[in-house]
């Protein structure tokens, strides 16, 4: 045990402070996307809810509906459409209401 | 199952009374209803040092009669309805409901023969923590919101990305 | 008018109850009228026994005068001694008789085996009340013939007949030992009377008297079932009818106690501490071993048997160190070891009969005695299972009920040994304490064993489902789990009874050492210690009632919800998922390993398969049988050597006998003319 | 049977093959893996012949359903270049010749295929449940027509006999693991058998699989196993390119196996950690647990995700790691999980608890076919990595030396897992040398079978995939170490253990029941 009890001295504290604090290992993690309207049309958010692996990402006429609860974060959204997709970075998700993970992102791009 | 008092009543005033009983101390209950096994491995790092989650008064029980809190992982698989049912069932009031990751969340898998695709078709969820599979550090910020000692984000958050805030 | 007029009635109303038996045939008035004569008889015994308790020895009266039986004179007295015997035997068999006419089935069988029954209550009485040699040999033979027929009630079956030639053959021999110290002890006395060889036990030499004492001991010992003596209680008790175990356990085997208690305290008055040191040892021995065994049978009434054997052995350790401290000069703790031990006979009594009578209910409702057969009759046989607990708590020596108040009296007496003055003795008699209270430890254990595995949990078979309360009989039992109330709670009176019992054998006066107040009790010395089973029992049960009240006043109030029991989330619940009598036990079976020499097998039906498909499962940790084993079957074999040798002698031809008798006649007239 | 020394040029891979095409035809031979057809009728001799050839072990066998149901078994063979044999038998009827008998490893899978596909062995002999809960398992959809009547129950009525009774743990057991049931049969003290449940977890995932392309396959079957995501992404993507007759390029192939070895070296601190707290030692896994984070936060900070979900692509790989980042973290990280190892080991009271716990004989691994670590400890150098052509390309060329041990117990498969752990680390640094990168070959859709391998933290990955014309899956097989381990466990628990040793030995087995149920 001794030898256990200079190892813990030695190894000193790791725990992070948060809440209190914000963490810097969370700028790692994998967060939902957040999307750029103007970037967005119809097709280019198609082909997202095509190549989109779980049920996160739907189309209701000109709004992209998207639940964040079902997301992965996966990415694979973004690299259908790079410029109009990028990480939101947001990590503290938690909502008392399953409604309120439900986005409406509006479709602004111009048709081509 | 038949309603409880504390289930009849609303969320709102469920959350009220779980911060004044649990503020400080609150014992968590994990379930596993068909999970990867990765959403486990978070909830174990939880204890570990880098997170300790004992230190903002939460605890792990391995007995429902103690447990406060059921942190529900996995698409809830049809055949393990019975233990879920159970386990909630032996929990005594208040009690909180956490759906965690992405498969709780009906993410992964739709309702089929074989799961319900999410926690919420089998027990009335209270609280949701996204991601696949959520940090630690966001389980904390999800136990945080369940017992009302941290601020939810959520509603506040638009995910669409800065530089085009006239998204409005 | 004295005890012996009312126990004439009681052997009237038996002999006329065996006869009403023998006359019954298959009918139940019949049935129903034996055991009604029977009840008669025992109430008047029990009145009888109760009164020369307190009464003191009657004189000695020869009915019929002269020689009337085989030589003999045909003496009887009623004793302070056997007075706790009498009445103890008049309580069974008021219990067995209001208990018989449910349990049994009215037939020619049954109405032979009541006739056995009341035959050998009478004789057990003649036994009791025999004031001369003769008569008490007599009806000890009686006896052993009447319960070797009692145990004979289904002959058919060999394990039956294995059982009742056990309880014989151990008799038989036995019974040789008795005959031999009673030869000796009157041949140097020139007595028969028992009363005249206690008096004149002083002309017979140290060496007789110590070589009667030891022949008496090992003799009646046989009866006791003390180890290694006791191998017939676990084949007889099975095999016999409910009742009939009763009434082995609950008398049969204490006449073996009073035989002992006899030599001991009444015509042999050895000299030296040495055989009461031989006789403690052997019941502290006999009390380890018969509590150890029992803790790995689950068959119910072998189990019950090895706690009779548990039993003998403390009272017996009782009277040992009765017998020691008699000889250290201290006769007040003498005689309060053996009102102790006296107590204890009766408070074995009721209640080990009581459980015979409940296992066999419970074989009745369930058709099985195997512990791990049973289970959850608490919910089917709820009546039966209080009567049962009442027994349980008494035979686990828990306070408040009678098992606790003579148990505690014995260990503090025990306690005392230090006041012999002389090291070893001291040392030897508290070692005698500690190993009886290592028997009170397991026997706790092993009855919650025997109660929880039947009563509690889950049936673990159908039939044990299918239990039902279809009139089986509660009167019976029930008499006796009330009298273990009364032995608890009325202790002071039992105490102050038994106290002029101990003055008439012994000679002190213990009163106020005994009983100070009205309530408290003291061992023999006032400045050890003290307590009121009276006030205990009171207290107890007022510590159980308030809280119970407490909860019913404050319940309304508290919002509460009952779910089921957590159970992991299992689908369902199986009763093969519950402790099985066995399992429950093993700890003791790993500790005292050295003792059971348990042999472990073990067949899984994945060992024999490649794929190791999974399948059945059976574990069995087999005891072995030492005393069977390496003391019985020795003998056994010599015996058989024996028989073969002689075989020849033997050849079935009429000319050969012819040449035997000859030879014989002409070796007659050789002596004669010698 | 008399072993004619294994070590020669060519030798079991030639026996093996020769021997099994000497009864069927050869339908296909490249990248390490040889596919023969065999006749029903030549079935038994066959599976005879390649288990009576030492070396070689039953890796797999799984059905298919076409017109007639087709019974594919996966052979192994460990020695000179190491590689695959799949023969392949359309069974008429529903009943094919018993092979548990002769390859034990086969019974699970013979349960398994008749809960699917209502097939059984010809001999009568009972099969136990896999997959179908005793409770609500009718309504359940199959890969075949399902078994005329369900599984004769072998476990549920799991007779207990005489003085033994069944203790029931789980299948909700402590706080922060699987569901998982024990039937634990007990004497009061030792564990006289122990029997498994894990239906509460089975979610259809081979079933789901079905008419999924296969970038949505990978993305599910990741979540099949998720402690061991890549080693099963690998395994089905490897299958898949087989399938469709490509090969990714070399650069991403070796950027999967950065990702493995990634995966190989948090599992081994995690399953540290768990022996641990299995030991009661918390000290020691808090300390694990701190080496075991740090490499998550390597992973994430390298591949954007803590458990490399999500690299694995088909054709190759959806990110590049952060070399510096790698480089320059991963040392550290793996010298916290070194170091803590050196003090348990050097703590009495943990090793005491391994050492002669759980034991599993090596004639046990063999007969039941287990894999990884679990079969390394007991002396078996089998390793999935060995296989260098086809979908072990990139070991090709980085000697990866398997480290085995005797003795078969938790200390055993403990040292076994340090040992890999450094080699991990080794091989880490040697990819990021040769270069990475992420790089995808375009898959073009086309019909066609594969199989797939990955030795993954648990030991040997297989996955098998028949893909259509327009590349999407018609039966997706995936057998995770897990799904072979876990029948090693009950018979590592009944060598003369107690209660307490049971969760020792499932820390140092470190198994999923995801993994088993998928």
């Amino acid at each position: 045990m001794p030898l256990w009890f200079a190892r813990g001295l030695r190894r000193g504290v790791v725990t992070t402070r948060y809440p209190a604090r914000s963490d810097p290992s969370a700028a790692s993690l994998p967060t939902p996307p957040a999307f750029r309207p103007r970037q967005l049309t119809v097709q280019i958010v198609d082909r997202m809810i095509a190549e989109c692996p779980g049920t996160a990402l739907s189309r209701a006429a000109s709004t992209l509906v998207f639940d964040v609860g079902a997301c992965t974060a996966c990415g694979r959204c973004a690299r259908v459409a790079p410029h109009a997709v990028t990480p939101s970075g947001e990590f503290e998700l938690a909502a008392t209401a399953r409604s309120a993970l439900v986005k409406m992102i509006p479709i602004r791009g111009e048709q081509r | 199952m038949k309603p409880r008092p504390d289930e009849t009543a609303t969320a709102e005033e469920l959350r009220k009374r779980i911060a004044a009983q649990f503020g400080r101390s609150l014992h968590i209950r994990t379930m596993d209803t068909g999970s990867c096994a990765v959403c486990e491995q978070e909830i174990r790092l939880l204890a570990a040092p880098h997170y300790d989650l004992h230190r903002l008064g939460f605890f792990f029980t391995p007995a429902p009669r103690h447990a406060d809190l059921l942190l529900v992982t996995g698409p809830m698989v049809r055949a393990f309805e019975v233990a879920a049912r159970k386990t909630y069932e032996a929990m005594p009031g208040p009690k909180v409901v956490v759906a965690t990751g992405a498969c709780a969340l009906g993410g992964v898998y739709q309702a089929d023969p074989f799961v319900h695709g999410e926690v919420e078709a089998v027990l009335p969820v209270d609280v949701w923590i996204p991601g696949c599979p959520p940090s630690p550090l966001a389980l904390l910020q999800g136990l945080g919101v369940a017992v009302g000692r941290l601020a939810e984000k959520m509603p506040g958050l638009t995910f669409v990305a800065d530089g085009d805030g006239d998204a409005r | 008018m004295n005890p012996l007029d009312l126990l004439y009635g009681a052997g009237g109303a038996w002999l006329a109850a065996a006869l009403a038996g023998l006359l019954a045939g298959s009918r139940r008035p019949g049935l129903q009228a034996c055991c009604a004569l029977s009840a008669v008889g025992g109430a008047a015994a029990a009145a009888g026994g109760g009164w020369s308790m307190v009464y003191g020895n009657t004189g000695l009266v020869t009915p019929g005068g002269g020689p009337t039986i085989v030589g003999g004179p045909l003496q009887l007295q009623a004793t302070s001694l056997a007075g706790v015997f009498v009445a103890l035997l008049g309580l069974v068999a008021v219990a067995i008789a209001w208990y018989a006419p449910r349990y049994h089935e009215p037939g020619r069988g049954t109405a032979l085996y009541l006739a056995a029954y009341n035959l050998a209550l009478l004789a057990c009485l003649a036994v009791l009340a025999a004031g001369g040699m003769v008569t008490f040999l007599v009806a000890w033979e009686t006896m052993s013939l009447a319960c070797y027929l009692l145990i004979l009630r289904h002959p058919r079956s060999d394990a039956s007949a294995r059982g009742a030639f056990w309880f014989l053959a151990l008799s038989e021999i036995g019974f040789l030992l008795v005959v031999a110290a009673f030869v000796i002890l009157s041949s140097k006395t020139h007595a028969t009377a028992l009363d005249a060889m206690a008096a004149r036990a002083h002309l017979v030499g140290g060496g007789w008297l110590a070589a009667a004492y030891l022949l008496a001991l090992i003799g009646f010992g046989f009866k006791a079932g003390l180890v290694p003596l006791h191998v017939w209680l676990p084949e007889a008790h099975p095999v016999a009818p409910a009742d009939g175990s009763g009434f082995l356990s609950g008398v049969v085997v204490k006449l073996g106690v009073y035989g002992i208690a006899l030599f001991a305290f009444r015509l042999d008055p050895v000299a030296g501490a040495w055989p009461g040191l031989v006789t403690m040892g052997a019941g502290a021995l006999t009390a380890a071993i018969g509590i150890l065994y029992a803790m790995g049978e689950r068959d119910i009434k072998r189990f019950l048997a090895y706690s009779t054997i548990e039993n003998t052995g403390i009272i017996v350790t009782a009277f040992g160190a009765a017998m020691i401290f008699h000889a250290y000069r201290l006769p007040a703790l003498s005689a309060f070891l053996l009102i102790a031990g006296l107590y204890h006979v009766a408070n074995h009594g009721c209640y080990k009969t009581l459980l015979f009578l409940e296992a066999g209910v419970v074989e009745h409702a369930t058709g099985t005695r195997d512990m791990d057969r049973l289970g959850g009759l608490v919910h089917r046989l709820p009546r039966s299972a209080v009567i049962a607990f009442t027994g349980t708590l008494g035979i686990a020596a828990l306070p408040p009920l009678n098992g606790f108040v003579s148990e505690w009296l014995i260990f503090q007496g025990l306690f005392q040994g230090f006041r012999t003055g002389s090291d070893l003795y001291g040392i030897l008699i508290v070692l005698a304490a500690a190993t009886l209270g290592l028997t009170g430890g397991l026997a706790i254990y092993a009855f919650v064993r025997g109660f929880g595995i039947p009563f509690l949990g889950m049936p673990r078979t159908r039939q044990a489902a299918a239990a039902r309360e279809t009139g089986q009989p509660l009167a019976g039992p029930g008499l006796l789990a009330v009298a273990c109330v009364a032995l608890a709670v009325g202790a002071p009176v039992m105490l102050a009874a038994l106290s002029r019992t101990a003055r008439t054998v012994t000679g002190v006066t213990l009163g106020p050492l005994l009983l100070p107040g009205k309530l408290t009790v003291l061992p023999a010395h006032a400045d050890f210690s003290a307590f009121s089973p009276t006030y205990l029992a009171v207290f107890l049960v007022a510590a159980c009632a308030v809280p119970a009240l407490i909860y019913l006043a404050g319940r309304p109030r508290a919002a509460s919800v009952s779910v089921p029991v957590w159970d992991g989330g299992m689908v369902s619940f199986k009763p093969r998922m519950q402790y099985s009598a066995m399992t429950f036990s093993a700890p003791t079976r790993v500790t005292f390993d050295a003792l059971y020499r348990p042999a472990v097998s073990v067949t899984r039906a994945s060992d024999d398969d490649p794929a190791g498909r999974s399948g059945p499962v059976h574990y069995e940790a087999q005891v072995t049988p030492i005393f069977e084993r390496y003391l019985y079957r020795p003998v056994i074999r010599a015996v058989e050597w024996l028989a073969d040798g002689v075989r020849p002698v033997q050849s079935g031809d009429v000319n050969l006998y012819l040449l035997y008798v000859f030879a014989v006649i002409l070796l007659a007239y050789l002596l004669g003319a010698v | 049977m008399t072993a004619v020394e294994p070590r020669a040029a060519g030798g079991i891979r030639d026996r093996l093959t020769g021997a099994l095409s000497g009864l069927g035809s050869l339908r296909a031979e490249h990248d390490g893996v040889t596919t023969i057809g065999i006749p029903v009728e030549a079935l038994e001799r066959a599976t005879q012949t390649a288990a009576g050839i030492p070396g070689v072990r039953l890796a797999d066998m799984f059905a298919a359903d076409g017109e007639a149901t087709v019974l594919r078994l996966v052979w192994a063979y460990e020695a000179d270049e190491p590689g695959y044999v799949v023969t392949e038998t359309e069974i008429d009827g529903d009943q094919y010749p018993p092979l548990s008998d002769i390859a034990p490893a086969a019974f699970v899978e013979e349960c398994e295929i008749y809960e699917q596909f209502g097939t059984r062995p010809a001999d009568g002999k009972p099969l136990n449940r896999v997959m179908l809960p005793p409770h609500d398992g009718a309504g359940l959809p199959t890969l075949g027509h399902r078994p005329a009547q369900p599984p004769a129950d072998v476990h549920a009525p799991h007779f207990v006999g005489g003085q033994a009774f069944e203790f029931p743990f789980g299948p909700v057991r402590q706080a922060g693991v699987e569901s998982l049931y024990y039937g634990l049969v007990t004497s009061g003290e030792e564990v006289v058998d122990l029997y498994l449940f894990t239906w509460h977890k089975h979610r259809g995932v081979e079933w789901r699989l079905r008419g999924k392309t296969v970038r949505e396959a990978i993305f599910l079957a990741e979540r099949a196993e998720g402690l061991s995501a890549v080693a099963v992404g690998w395994a089905l993507a490897a299958a898949a390119e087989a399938a469709a007759g490509i090969t990714p390029p070399p650069a991403a192939a070796r950027t999967r196996a950065v990702a493995l070895e990634l995966e190989r070296l948090y599992n081994h601190a995690a399953a540290t950690a768990a022996l641990g707290q299995a030991t009661g030692l918390s000290v020691g896994q808090a300390a694990a647990e701190i080496a075991l984070e740090r490499l998550l936060r390597v992973n994430a900070a390298a591949f954007g995700h803590r458990y490399l979900f999500g690299v694995i692509e088909p054709g190759g790989v959806s990110r590049a790691p952060d070399a510096e980042v790698l480089r320059r973290e991963l040392p550290g990280a793996y010298d916290e999980l070194r170091r803590t190892a050196d003090a348990l080991l050097s703590t009495n009271s943990f090793v005491d608890r391994l050492e002669a716990c759980g034991i599993l004989t090596v004639e046990q691994a063999r007969r039941l076919g287990l894999v990884g670590p679990v079969a390394r400890a007991t002396g078996l150098a089998t390793d999935a990595r060995l296989a260098t052509a086809g979908a072990g390309a990139p070991y090709a060329g980085h000697s990866v030396s398997v480290v085995t041990a005797a003795g078969g117990d938790v200390f055993a498969r403990f040292q076994v897992m340090l040992g890999e752990a450094a080699e991990s680390a080794r091989l880490v640094t040697e990819f990021l040398d040769r270069g990475t990168a992420a790089e995808c070959s375009l898959v073009a859709p086309r019909a066609g079978t594969g199989l797939g391998w990955a030795e993954s933290s648990r030991g040997e990955v297989l996955a098998w995939v028949a893909l259509d014309e327009d590349g999407r899956i018609t039966r997706a097989r995936l057998r995770p170490g897990s799904a072979r381990n876990w029948r090693g466990f009950d018979d590592a628990c009944r060598s003369q253990n107690v209660f307490t040793d049971i969760p020792i030995i499932e820390a140092s087995f470190w198994l999923t029941v995801a993994g088993m149920a998928r």
